[in-house]
């Protein structure tokens, strides 16, 4: 194995005191291991928490700030924090407008943001949850884990998270994160597996000429393995998939991700972007708004997950609201 | 049973765990995230800490404080769910020295927890699948008046079977079930924590039954 | 060779058209390879144009736009562009006030820039050029090609950039940039080689538990090959070799990139950045300002550059100053 | 000489290069960054083409053209350095029909611009090493009397044997300076394309004259 880090368990802690030096917009909590803005919530404003395992980075602290997240509960490497971190977050932050807790759909995250909700609202703190669950290659059903939560999360945190720093009531912006949610997509293929430090070795073995389709953000093998392609039609896979998911039609405006694994350098991501642009203007989608980079990584795995939302005129006017975060910025 | 037992069995469990966290891991890599026998190691080591120097009257409460020390520890799937299932056998273990029917009530209401929590059924390849085994063996020995080292061997070894039998499973819930019919072919590592778990719990009585007949 | 490409020859064709599709702030003439501001530039601002080898994106692209570069100008992967595109990106951005070209010290660029500073001159534009050599880990003589210019790039041009907003004159702002330049060094570890999409393989085999000491950014071998040791020293060696360069004393204040290679997970350049703080903090000298993420990248190598700027109160204000790129945003 | 031949000697080299493109980089990744030979080879299939419907007077022309393409096309180090020497070699050839001794003071100049654009000296693990030789090998053959044909084939032997001395040569300009001590053991891809460029050179003159010859 061969990380930049001084050992396996230490990881996370010395993390967290790395972003608590490099971000002075940041205050770490590093006891119950909680990024929340220095600056505190605003009184009356809906905080935002959201959590998840570690090795997603920029996910979820890199979205703390103003007109995203309040806080983040950072679990240890590609496990889900601990309901006591999500309460201390949801503590430190709540304004009186009471908390949404935006929570990808794995059932780590599920149970023990769920009992964290319990333990708040015991403290009297209101909770709401947005679940996110946007990965197409996953098939959803009752009898299912259900579809994974990966880049909408992203979009979910910014547009609610701007509609709460407008002064949306909790159940608006826990309505309008549902609603990003239901309208977002998502794809990915991986060319390499990655290494956690705790495993030491990567996840899967995967030969020169093939590649993963439909993996996660876990490092987890995909749903096929099949030869290697040209970008092009790698493009064209991801897209079927979650166009057939969620049609769309000529004149339909979207918010799209091209986001990187980790371990791909940002050229290709343009060269993707180049063909998703390519394939969505044939069809008359306009790509109203967009990312490019790494937003939601999984360690240093190789490869590239597509996101895209089909965004009504609220959410385009919320993405271009005012965001201040270590990840994403504009208008301040 | 007394708190004693409870706390060794603990122990044992995190002394399992510590031997068995690469291969935990291991088996978590293939279909999971390859973090089970991390998370399993920091909960147990963390649960031996809290134990340390707590000195309930009950076993329920030794296992409660288990339970709790999970949950706030481990995080992940397991977190909630085996710290759910010790903190509802200590919950169903009020007394100083449960007998062995009591013992059987306590770990169904153990997998109730965890059947509540993780909407999972047997056959989906989770740890289940070597709960619900080595509960209904512990059960049928009890049952049939034998006593706790004997019923916890039972138990041991049909968690084991369990464990074993997940290999061929497509799994419906947790990680493994993203894989799809990728996921048949491999050992659900969660069941294979569980085994472990009724293991430690049959050594630790049975080392007691055996200094108890020293004596 | 794993790449999310079509084909090597159109990886930087199809990048451009990506990066025109993602950056509505960008334009790109793509016959002459130049990206610049979609707005053009302010009559008598004086234009800052860098460029230099694919494969380091964000860099030169990315930090094109308000406050910082006019234009960039990037060659084929790993190769220095050629004089008729830099000429053609003078052209297109000279606001009248002059054409500060920022140079890495390769002697590909070096030669490029030149004939193109000629060309442009013939022309009648007036260009000053600052050379960037800020590695230290490789010897500065009359007789070598000098030290490599690497991560102080981006400190040279975000305030030579910032200082041009103002309204610097083409002096002012290159003698800025110089004195950025002059108080900068950086030092690089490399755990992977990378692999360019012309040569399909890794340009060097490193064992599993070595690393290369002392690397550039186009993924040449280090100075040494040494055993893969924990961040704490990795960070040692670097700061070691950086200080030893540009002494500095408690109160110093200071302006520190971690950046990534391409390959390395950012949870782990926290973990390297936090060892970073530790030092400097230990010898009383102030990280004043910092950057953590992937800025000046080689692919997809794994591996951490550490650069440090002495910073004196007026770089520290230009730092501050807006700044409105695809990859370095605040204050807008 | 003349300006079909000239053109055929560029046709030669690019020849070469799409023949050992695989190998320059090859060359340029063990010290460099491994573009050398895809350098060379977008500079010289656009020479190519840039010269397919060129009829210029001169040798000198073809050859200006030639370096005027390779600095807009190659990029690198290699672009201007060989860009600049072609352009200086054209430039020293204004004659339709150039005789030996006007061709190696044609490339002295071409090794001049080298010089002063690189500022190297031989030694220096560049493609100076291989051009130096050559150059002074072709002067001698011609100061002694032979045709161009046999001083081509003097110059193409000796920048093969300056090529492969740069192997134990350390790197003093160039990115393999970078390497220090570890650039030693490896030939310079620059000296290696220049083999190439006096190789070439030679089987173009040879041919024409043995077709000369035939006639
Ligand atoms: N819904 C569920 N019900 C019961 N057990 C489950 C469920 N989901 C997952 N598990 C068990 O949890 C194990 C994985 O635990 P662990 O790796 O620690 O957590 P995570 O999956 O969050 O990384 C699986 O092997 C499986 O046995
Ligand atoms: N200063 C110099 N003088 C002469 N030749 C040089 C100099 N620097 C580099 N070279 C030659 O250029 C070759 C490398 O060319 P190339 O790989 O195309 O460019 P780059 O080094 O910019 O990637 C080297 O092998 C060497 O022969
Ligand atoms: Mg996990
Ligand atoms: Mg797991
Ligand atoms: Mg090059
Ligand atoms: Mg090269």
């Amino acid at each position: 194995m061969k990380k930049l880090i001084n050992a396996p368990e230490a990881v996370l802690a010395e993390a967290l005191s790395g972003i608590a030096a490099a971000h002075p917009g940041l205050k770490v909590d590093a006891e119950n291991r909680v990024i929340a803005r220095a600056l505190g919530t605003k009184p009356g404003k809906v905080a935002l928490v959201s959590g998840g395992g570690s090795g997603h980075e920029p996910l979820h602290g890199g979205f703390v700030g103003r007109g995203m997240l309040d806080a983040a509960c950072p679990g240890e490497v590609f496990t889900s924090p601990v309901p006591g971190q999500m309460l201390a977050a949801a503590q430190a932050v709540d304004g009186g407008a009471g908390v949404l807790f935006i929570v990808k759909n794995y059932t780590g995250d599920v149970l023990n943001f769920q009992m964290a909700a319990e333990l708040a609202a015991e403290e009297g703190i209101i909770v709401e949850t947005v679940l996110v669950d946007d990965d197409v290659a996953v098939q959803d059903s009752t009898w299912t884990a259900g579809r994974r939560g990966t880049g909408a999360t992203v979009f979910v945190e910014k547009i609610a998270g701007a509609l709460a720093e407008q002064g949306g009531s909790l159940t608006e912006v826990a309505d309008m994160g549902k609603r990003v949610n239901a309208a977002s997509r998502s794809f990915a293929v991986a060319l390499t597996a990655c290494t956690t430090p705790a495993s030491g070795k990567p996840g899967f073995d995967l030969p020169e000429d093939e590649m993963e389709v439909g993996v996660g953000i876990h490092g987890e093998p995909g749903r096929r393995r099949e030869k290697l392609r040209p970008a092009k039609d790698i493009v064209a896979t991801a897209l079927d998939a979650i166009l057939a998911d969620q049609p769309m039609v000529a004149g339909d405006e979207t918010i799209v991700m091209v986001n990187g694994l980790g371990g791909t350098p940002l050229i290709e991501l343009y060269v993707v972007f180049n063909e998703v642009a390519a394939v969505l203007g044939d069809k008359g989608v306009a790509v109203a708004r967009s990312l490019v980079g790494n937003y939601v990584t999984s360690l240093d795995m190789a490869g590239v997950s597509l996101t895209v939302c089909k965004a009504d005129a609220d959410m385009l006017s919320l993405w271009d609201a005012p965001v201040n975060t270590p990840a994403l910025r504009w208008g301040i | 049973m007394d708190t004693d037992l409870a706390r060794t069995w603990v122990q044992a469990i995190a002394a399992a765990v510590d031997q068995h966290k690469d291969h935990l891991t291991q088996l978590d890599s293939a279909i999971g995230d390859a973090d089970h026998g991390a998370n399993m190691h920091r909960g147990f080591s963390a649960a031996v800490t809290a134990l340390a120097d707590y000195e309930p009257d009950t076993v329920g409460a030794v296992l409660v404080k288990t339970g709790t020390t999970l949950i706030s520890t481990v995080g992940g799937a397991s977190g909630p769910l085996y710290g759910g299932a010790f903190r509802a056998i200590g919950k169903a273990l009020d007394t100083p020295s449960p007998d062995p029917q009591q013992v059987a009530a306590a770990l169904a209401a153990g997998l109730a927890s965890i059947e509540k929590l993780g909407a999972a059924a047997p056959g989906d390849k989770t740890m289940i699948d070597a709960y619900a085994p080595a509960l209904a063996a512990f059960k049928q020995q009890a049952d049939a008046g034998a006593d706790l080292a004997a019923a916890a061997v039972a138990a041991a070894d049909a968690a084991e079977e369990g464990m074993r039998a997940t290999t061929p499973m497509q799994a419906r819930k947790g990680r493994a079930s993203y894989l799809g019919a990728r996921s048949i072919g491999h050992q659900d590592p969660g069941a294979t924590s569980t085994a472990l778990v009724f293991r430690a719990l049959a050594e630790t009585l049975g080392s007691r039954a055996e200094s108890l007949g020293e004596r």
